[in-house]
């Protein structure tokens, strides 16, 4: 009865395992610790977006904006760390405040005007970029050394792999977002949302408040991801991260999340992330697929991975409801 | 009475649009004018009627994917596939009948693809439609190798998208007649209420004996021959197939067009008209845009804001207060009508 | 030899040639080439060059989507001695952090439309719509400064509208409809200045559908030197391009070579010639020799 | 009537309209402490909105409302709670998707540095559901849990918050004689703690048994309010109508019928751990009841017969050929209907009009090309919606906002429109106000006697024994006896549940 809830959490593990075992054996390269740390570091700032995004889409929303805040606070950071001489710890302080209220904003639209958060987040999706765009359009490159000085952080793995700055962020955001969703009220109530709105009202969920503080959360995860992205790459660009929104709405999904709401896990997005990176990585290392061939193997595998997923879950919940059905008889005749 | 209806419902969409409109002239004095150049009529609000046509082709579709509590997300991606499949038939000689079967028939086969996730696999729709959104564009570039196939000596398939009859832009005829044969199909029969029964309680449907697979896969397979429509006009507007470019992010303006229309994302009542509006109300806007002359840095800061505010007052909490205006006033007559009912 | 080639991804047909061009080349010395395709994505070509670094190539070519950001990965591929060749575009790095950068300069691309169109109205007063690129990509962005500079001081030349047309045909056509029935049904101008060549082929045929003659009455000039551009210039259309070459591995591949056998470091800078093609330039050959070359 | 000096809760001219609809029209109510108190009325007569009033979930357009003679405004559920007004709602609202726990404790987990503290608060869960006689796994989902049970967590967690007011909405609707009476156990202890309860049911037994005083609404007014002892139950019921209630009908039964073809026949129907496979005949013009306790497998005999779950074992015939049930579309091709117990999830198209959710199954049946006229569909529609009486301000109103009691109407009466030949009624009654309740009992006759076949699950003995023509009794998901002619009755049915039982209580 219990491992019903975890199912879609286990199906997407058996699939990740497999799927890294089919690797291996074609390229026994992708075993070293380079290419896990390369994982990590790679889908970082992925990963922390995504993990907001599990909360959105856990209560029922979802957030198209994330990509364009992204590019945003990249582009905030570089235009302000190149004219002004503030330190870049008190402009990451700025900037996850202004993505934050961003977001909170845009919780409060979709409560209080009672708007579909997929239009509402589109139009933030809009403004942010934009908002980049009048910032600057050219790429600034960011030289403080003070991040040069983050990026030289890491644990070397055994086997020459790294374990970046952005990546042990990653794990992090990943482990407090697990614990958010499963240990305090908040969490409960982001499944409640997801639930029933209206049962969620009725049993005294504080609504509003909630959904302000998940696309805040979001909103605050979007600004990290896009402090992480500007480690990445040094420099801030309105054109970045194009797109992420989807990828990190398929990292969720693909980790089990339902996009209804109600049911899911944070932890299964991280395994959606590895999945991702892990078809990626595969496409590379091949190296023979041309542009075309590229996008449409990144589909078919997205489709493999989900048709095993539903077909795991298919069984898993046949033989689960078998065994349900066993120790019910057995529970009613043992009484 | 049905028009008089129609257009009561979607009152602030007119009006909406018609600011817009208003606003445009405001911009440009000659947003309005309309002339006879080479026997088609010429003007800003014709390009308006025509740009707008691959999204108001792709809005029909996604109207009743929406309706049915989906989203299609491959739309975009299905256009730039239909189109390159249009330019290498043209280009391999088959006969402009052939070549638009063979097109609307790839882009059926699109929509019973993305309906089958959906509907037999039970994949949820957003994800179900990501995959050809993703794999789609891989596959019009597969059909192009990667080339803008162009079909320069074709006026035939040109015709399509550049042509005119009756004085009116091919695209033009081709959505408004796609309009009124999906409003009628879906009106005149028992569809639109099957559609809109699924999208509110997809199992109730079922338990009542409605068909809810076939219905789904029906609903995705036309959103794929809208878009198909769509991908031939914007082939054949340019002469060529350009598999990266064709449709790109089209899907987000088509579900702006429906949502701005109306309909709720959550499924259930849908209004066809409504984004119809919808499509145009984006079109005159990026039209307008461009005709302002502001630098493009602020295109996408424009459409954010004037979209918000169209949001805004269409949200679901201005209109319930401007209905319960409207309420207040016919109350006393409401409450007398109750009173008799119940003394019956 | 194994070479890794990041590529951008395929938005543009010069970008489609550019890739079966490498690919042409590398065939031709031997090369084993791993292509990735960044899908656009600036984060997608980083993780390719990474991926690439653990597999251990023995030299990566990138084709960088944006200038910056490349510090660290370049600074790992130094750790594991691959030389990094960059194509078409530069990157803001220190220079140690790779072998040589095989470019054009768009600036001057933009500088060489520019003082074509110059030299071609003299002094007769001339107002100019341009069609830009997609807005803030690095192309779009020099290819107007170059053209600025190069009517800087002119006061006949103006440009009266400027739009971003997104690099595409679609926008390229659709953007030009709005310029014409805004600038007087487009009487009022004299030239249109595209980023590339693609969105003029869109918009000839805008100006041709308002009753316009494109080539005469517009004057069309615009950047890549495409296929399609020769076909404008054949039916009299298109009045001049700047050829921007889908050939940069060759001299790529070649410093590559040079390195690898004799340890001669290369010139950090090689640029592709920026050649002006005009109608004169007998359009059906330069046509036919393209063609093939998967524009 | 307990006469205390100041009443626990008292409501004063309260009024609310929805969109010009009057709901509730200068309501006076006074709740004293230590008393239960039964509010009743017709279905639609305005009693779960009065609630949703008293507990913040509606905001009244006028009148005040009073606790301990400070005037409330409980702007939400959560402020209602702080105030000590615990509220079980009408239709089950809880979160299926949450574990039982979780919705017992949602907005107040235990904590331990600063986190939710996931034993204990399941530990404490295990003891509340002891005291209701439930032994369930506290951490599994709840939608795991039959309707029941979740009624029962509903009840569990409201009397848990609730210090001073508990209202219960139709508690009981879905609960068997078991449950009711330990129930009422608890609702005994807290009046005796001096808490103020609100009851409505439309169970007047249940009302005489545990209530104090009745509070009276019809058509969203006041009628009265009146102690319940002495209170005469004729004269009750003419309250709540506004009429007299025709005489009980007990139905008399053609021996014919029982010699005549089955219509429906079942043969080792059954599907593994779901249903044991199981005999069955239904002829024309013939009742079958189906009784048994909670989970004892009646849905799911249901979902068998109507194929929306696929048996794996045994045979279906109708009219003597086999029929392979696959769905249910299937069924209804074979001039069968149901209509489901769990209306809100299985039953209505909330937005969808009254009017088009009557003509819903019919239209489906159709086919989408041959739609029924708007003439057609309005006449429809207004015939059912008079001759079951279904309270509506209008036949275009979305039914999902109308009285619970009403929306169960307009599901019988959807698949009335389909004239079936067959139809199974899952839990008919269930929440369905004293005269309607007559008048689908009659409703059930004479459909019958029309010669319908009909197979009715109930958890009303009472009901079911008026109009059975047998009545198979379900245990553990097996029919553990089959009553025909002289025992059916009550008495009988409880013997054979419970002779059954006898080795589940000796353990
Ligand atoms: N949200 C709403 N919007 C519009 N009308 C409503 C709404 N809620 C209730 N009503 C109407 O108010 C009236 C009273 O409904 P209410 O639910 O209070 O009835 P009830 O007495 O609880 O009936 P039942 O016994 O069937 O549960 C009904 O006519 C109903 O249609
Ligand atoms: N004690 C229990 N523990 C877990 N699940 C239960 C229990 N009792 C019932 N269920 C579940 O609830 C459902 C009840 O079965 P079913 O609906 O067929 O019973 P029923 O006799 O119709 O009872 P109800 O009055 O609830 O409708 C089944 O799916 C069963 O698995
Ligand atoms: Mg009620
Ligand atoms: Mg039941």
């Amino acid at each position: 009865m219990k491992n019903s809830k975890y199912l879609p959490l286990l199906a997407t593990f058996v699939v990740f395992v497999l799927g890294y075992v089919i690797c291996i054996s074609v390229f026994p390269n992708m075993l070293s610790t380079r290419v896990a740390g390369n994982l990590l570091t790679d889908n970082a700032f992925l990963g922390i977006t995504a993990v907001g995004m599990t909360f959105v889409i856990l209560s029922g929303g979802i957030d198209l904006s994330v990509g364009s805040v992204i590019a945003f606070t990249g582009v905030f950071l570089s235009v302000i760390l190149r004219d002004t001489s503030i330190h870049p710890l008190a402009a990451f302080a700025i900037v996850l405040v202004l993505t934050t209220a961003f977001g909170a904003a845009m919780g409060g639209v979709i409560f209080f005007l009672d708007m579909p958060p997929f239009i509402v987040t589109l139009a933030g999706m809009f403004l942010a970029r934009g908002i980049s765009y009048l910032l600057t359009t050219e790429s600034v490159p960011i030289t403080h050394p003070f991040y040069s000085t983050l990026q030289e952080i890491y644990i070397r793995m055994p086997g020459g792999g790294r374990l970046t700055l952005i990546a042990m962020i990653m794990l992090a955001v990943f482990a407090l977002g697990i614990i958010l969703a499963q240990r305090t009220r908040f969490g409960t109530y982001v499944y409640a949302l997801g639930g029933n709105l209206t049962s969620a009202q009725l049993m005294g969920v504080p609504v509003a408040k909630t959904t302000i503080g998940i696309y805040a959360l979001s909103g605050f995860l979007a600004g990290l991801s896009g402090i992480v992205f500007s480690l990445y790459t040094s420099a801030g660009y309105s054109l970045a991260a194009v797109g992420v929104e989807l990828d990190a709405i398929a990292a969720v999904v693909i980790g089990g999340t339902l996009l209804t709401g109600g049911y899911g896990f944070v932890a299964g997005t991280f395994l959606g992330i590895c999945i991702q990176g892990l078809i990626q990585t595969y496409i590379v290392f091949d190296g023979t697929l041309s542009s075309w061939w590229t996008k449409i193997v990144i589909g078919l595998l997205l489709f493999g991975f989900i048709a095993l997923q539903r077909g795991l879950m298919w069984m898993s919940e046949r033989s689960a409801r078998n065994m349900r059905h066993a120790s019910a008889a057995a529970q009613a005749s043992g009484a | 009475m049905a028009v008089p209806t129609i257009i009561r419902e979607r009152t602030p969409q007119l009006i909406v649009l018609a600011v817009i409109l208003a606003l445009n002239a405001i911009i440009s004095p000659g947003f309005f004018s309309i002339e006879i150049q080479n026997d088609r009529l010429y003007g800003s609000l014709i390009d308006v009627l025509n740009r707008g046509a691959p999204v108001t082709l792709l809005a029909i579709g996604m109207t009743l994917v929406i309706a049915t509590k989906g989203i299609d997300l491959s739309v975009g991606a299905v256009m730039a596939i239909v189109g390159a499949v249009a330019a290498s038939l043209i280009t391999s000689g088959y006969s402009l009948p052939a070549t638009l079967a063979g097109a609307l028939f790839v882009g059926l086969a699109c929509g019973i693809w993305n309906g089958a996730l959906v509907a037999l696999l039970d994949i949820q729709p957003i994800i179900a439609t990501l995959i050809l959104m993703v794999a789609g564009r891989g596959i019009a570039q597969l059909i192009t190798e990667g080339v803008i196939l162009t079909f320069n000596d074709k006026p035939e398939l040109i015709f399509v998208g550049s042509g005119s009859f009756l004085s009116l832009p091919m695209p033009v005829i081709i959505w408004v007649v796609v309009a009124i044969l999906a409003i009628l199909v879906v009106r005149r029969s028992a569809l639109g209420l099957l559609i809109e029964a699924i999208g509110v309680n997809r199992r109730a449907s079922t338990l009542s004996g409605v068909n809810s697979r076939v219905i789904l896969l029906a609903v995705y397979a036309v959103s794929g021959l809208c878009a198909a429509t769509a991908g031939v006009i914007a082939a054949a507007d340019i002469k060529g197939a350009d598999a990266n470019n064709a449709g790109l992010w089209l899907e987000m303006d088509a579900i702006l067009a429906v949502v701005i229309g109306g309909t709720s994302l959550l499924g259930g009542r849908f209004s066809l008209v409504g984004s119809l509006m919808g499509a145009m109300i984006i079109q005159s806007l990026n039209t307008g845009i461009l005709m302002a002359g502001f630098p493009p840095e602020f295109n996408l800061i424009i459409k954010a804001a004037i979209i918000l505010i169209i949001l805004i007052v269409q949200s679901p909490a201005s209109q319930a207060a401007m209905a319960n205006f409207r309420a207040n006033r016919q109350t006393v007559a409401i409450k007398t009508e109750s009173r008799e009912h119940a003394a019956r | 030899l194994t070479v890794g080639f990041s590529q951008i991804g395929s938005e543009s047909g010069w970008r489609a040639a550019e890739t079966s061009v490498t690919k042409l080349e590398a065939q031709k010395r031997g090369i084993d080439l791993k292509f990735a395709d960044a899908q656009q994505k600036q984060e997608n070509q980083i993780k390719a060059v990474r991926s690439f670094i653990a597999q251990g190539v023995d030299a990566i070519l990138i084709a960088p989507v944006v200038a910056t950001g490349w510090d660290a990965v370049l600074k790992e591929a130094k750790e594991a001695n691959i030389p990094v060749i960059l194509l078409d575009r530069t990157v803001d790095a220190p220079q140690d952090l790779y072998l040589t950068a095989v470019t054009s300069d768009t600036v001057f691309e933009g500088k060489v439309a520019g003082e074509w169109l110059v030299k071609e109205v003299g002094d007769k007063p001339c107002n100019i719509v341009e069609l830009q690129g997609t807005t803030g990509s690095s192309p779009a962005i020099n290819r107007k400064k170059g053209f600025d500079e190069a009517i800087a001081g002119k006061a006949n030349l103006k440009i009266v509208r400027s739009q971003t047309g997104d690099f595409t045909r679609t926008k390229g056509k659709e953007v030009m409809e709005s310029f014409i029935k805004a600038e007087g049904g487009g009487k009022n101008i004299c030239a249109l200045y595209a980023h590339n060549d693609d969105m003029a082929v869109g918009a000839i045929q805008a100006i041709k559908e308002a009753g316009l003659k494109p080539g005469k009455d517009i004057l069309v000039v615009s950047i890549d030197a495409v296929p399609d551009i020769f076909q404008a210039f054949i039916a009299g259309e298109a009045n001049a391009t700047v050829e921007l070459t889908p050939n940069m591995a060759g001299p790529a591949f070649d410093a590559l070579d040079a390195y690898l056998k004799d340890k001669k470091e290369p010139a950090k800078w090689i640029q592709t010639e920026s050649k002006l093609y005009t109608p004169a330039d007998d359009p059906q050959k330069v046509y036919d020799e393209k063609k093939g070359l998967g524009y | 009537m307990m006469a205390n000096a100041q009443p626990l809760l008292s409501v004063r001219g309260v009024s609310k309209a929805f969109l010009g609809v009057s709901a509730l029209e200068n309501v006076d109510f006074t709740l004293q402490a230590g008393e239960v108190h039964a509010l009743l009325g017709e279905n639609g007569a305005g009693k779960s909105t009065l609630i949703k009033i008293i507990t913040g979930a509606y905001r009244r357009d006028e009148g005040e409302v009073l606790l301990e003679g400070t005037p409330i405004h409980p702007r939400d559920v959560v402020d209602a709670q702080k105030l000590g007004i615990g509220t079980v709602y009408q239709e089950v609202n809880l979160l299926t998707n949450l574990t039982v726990a979780e919705n017992l404790f949602l907005g107040r987990q235990p904590k331990r540095f600063g986190l939710t503290d996931v034993r204990e608060m399941n530990r404490r869960s295990r003891a509340i559901l002891d005291t209701y006689g439930l032994d369930i796994d506290v951490t599994a989902p709840l939608a795991n849990f039959s309707v029941a049970i979740q009624q029962v967590v509903a009840i569990a967690r409201a009397v848990d918050i609730s210090g001073k007011v508990l209202v219960l909405d139709e508690p009981t609707a879905s609960l068997d004689a078991h449950e009711v009476e330990m129930l009422f156990a608890v609702v005994r202890q807290l009046r005796a703690r001096g808490m103020g309860i609100i009851f409505i049911s439309h169970f007047l037994d249940q009302v005489y048994e545990i209530a104090d005083s009745i509070t009276v609404l019809r058509n969203g007014r006041l009628i009265d309010t009146v102690p319940v002892a002495g209170l005469d139950r004729l004269k009750l019921v003419s309250m709540m109508l506004g009429r007299q209630l025709e005489a009980d009908i007990k139905r008399t039964i053609d021996p014919n019928t029982a010699k005549s073809e089955p219509l429906v026949s079942l043969r080792g129907l059954g599907k593994r751990g779901s249903v044991d496979p199981l005999d069955l005949d239904i002829r024309q013009g013939e009742v079958v009841g189906i009784a048994g306790l909670l989970g004892s497998g009646r849905t799911e005999t249901a979902q068998l017969v109507f194929g929306i779950e696929r048996a794996d074992s045994g045979t279906i015939s109708v009219g003597g050929a086999p029929v392979n049930m696959t769905s249910p579309r299937k069924a209804i091709s074979q001039g069968f209907a149901f209509c489901p117990e769990d209306r809100k999830t299985d039953g209505i198209v909330g937005d969808l009009s009254v009017r088009e959710n009557i003509i819903f199954a019919l239209q489906a049946q159709r086919g989408w090309m041959r739609p029924l006229s708007r003439s057609e569909q309005e006449a429809l529609a207004d015939r059912y919606i008079a001759a079951l009486d279904i309270r509506t301000s209008d036949r275009e109103k979305p039914i999902k906002f109308l009285s619970g009691g009403n929306q169960q109407k307009v599901l019988l009466a959807r698949w009335l429109a389909t004239n079936p030949r067959f139809l199974i009624l899952d839990e008919p009654t269930r929440g369905i106000d004293v005269g309607a309740h007559a008048e689908i009992i009659r409703l059930i006759i004479d459909l019958c006697e029309r010669g319908m076949a009909l197979l009715v699950i109930s958890s009303e003995l009472g009901e079911l024994v008026g109009y059975s023509s047998r009545i198979i009794v379900l245990r553990d998901r097996k029919m553990v006896s089959e009553l025909t002619g002289d025992e059916i009755s009550t008495d009988h049915i409880m013997k054979a549940i419970a002779s059954h039982g006898a080795t589940g209580e000796a353990a």
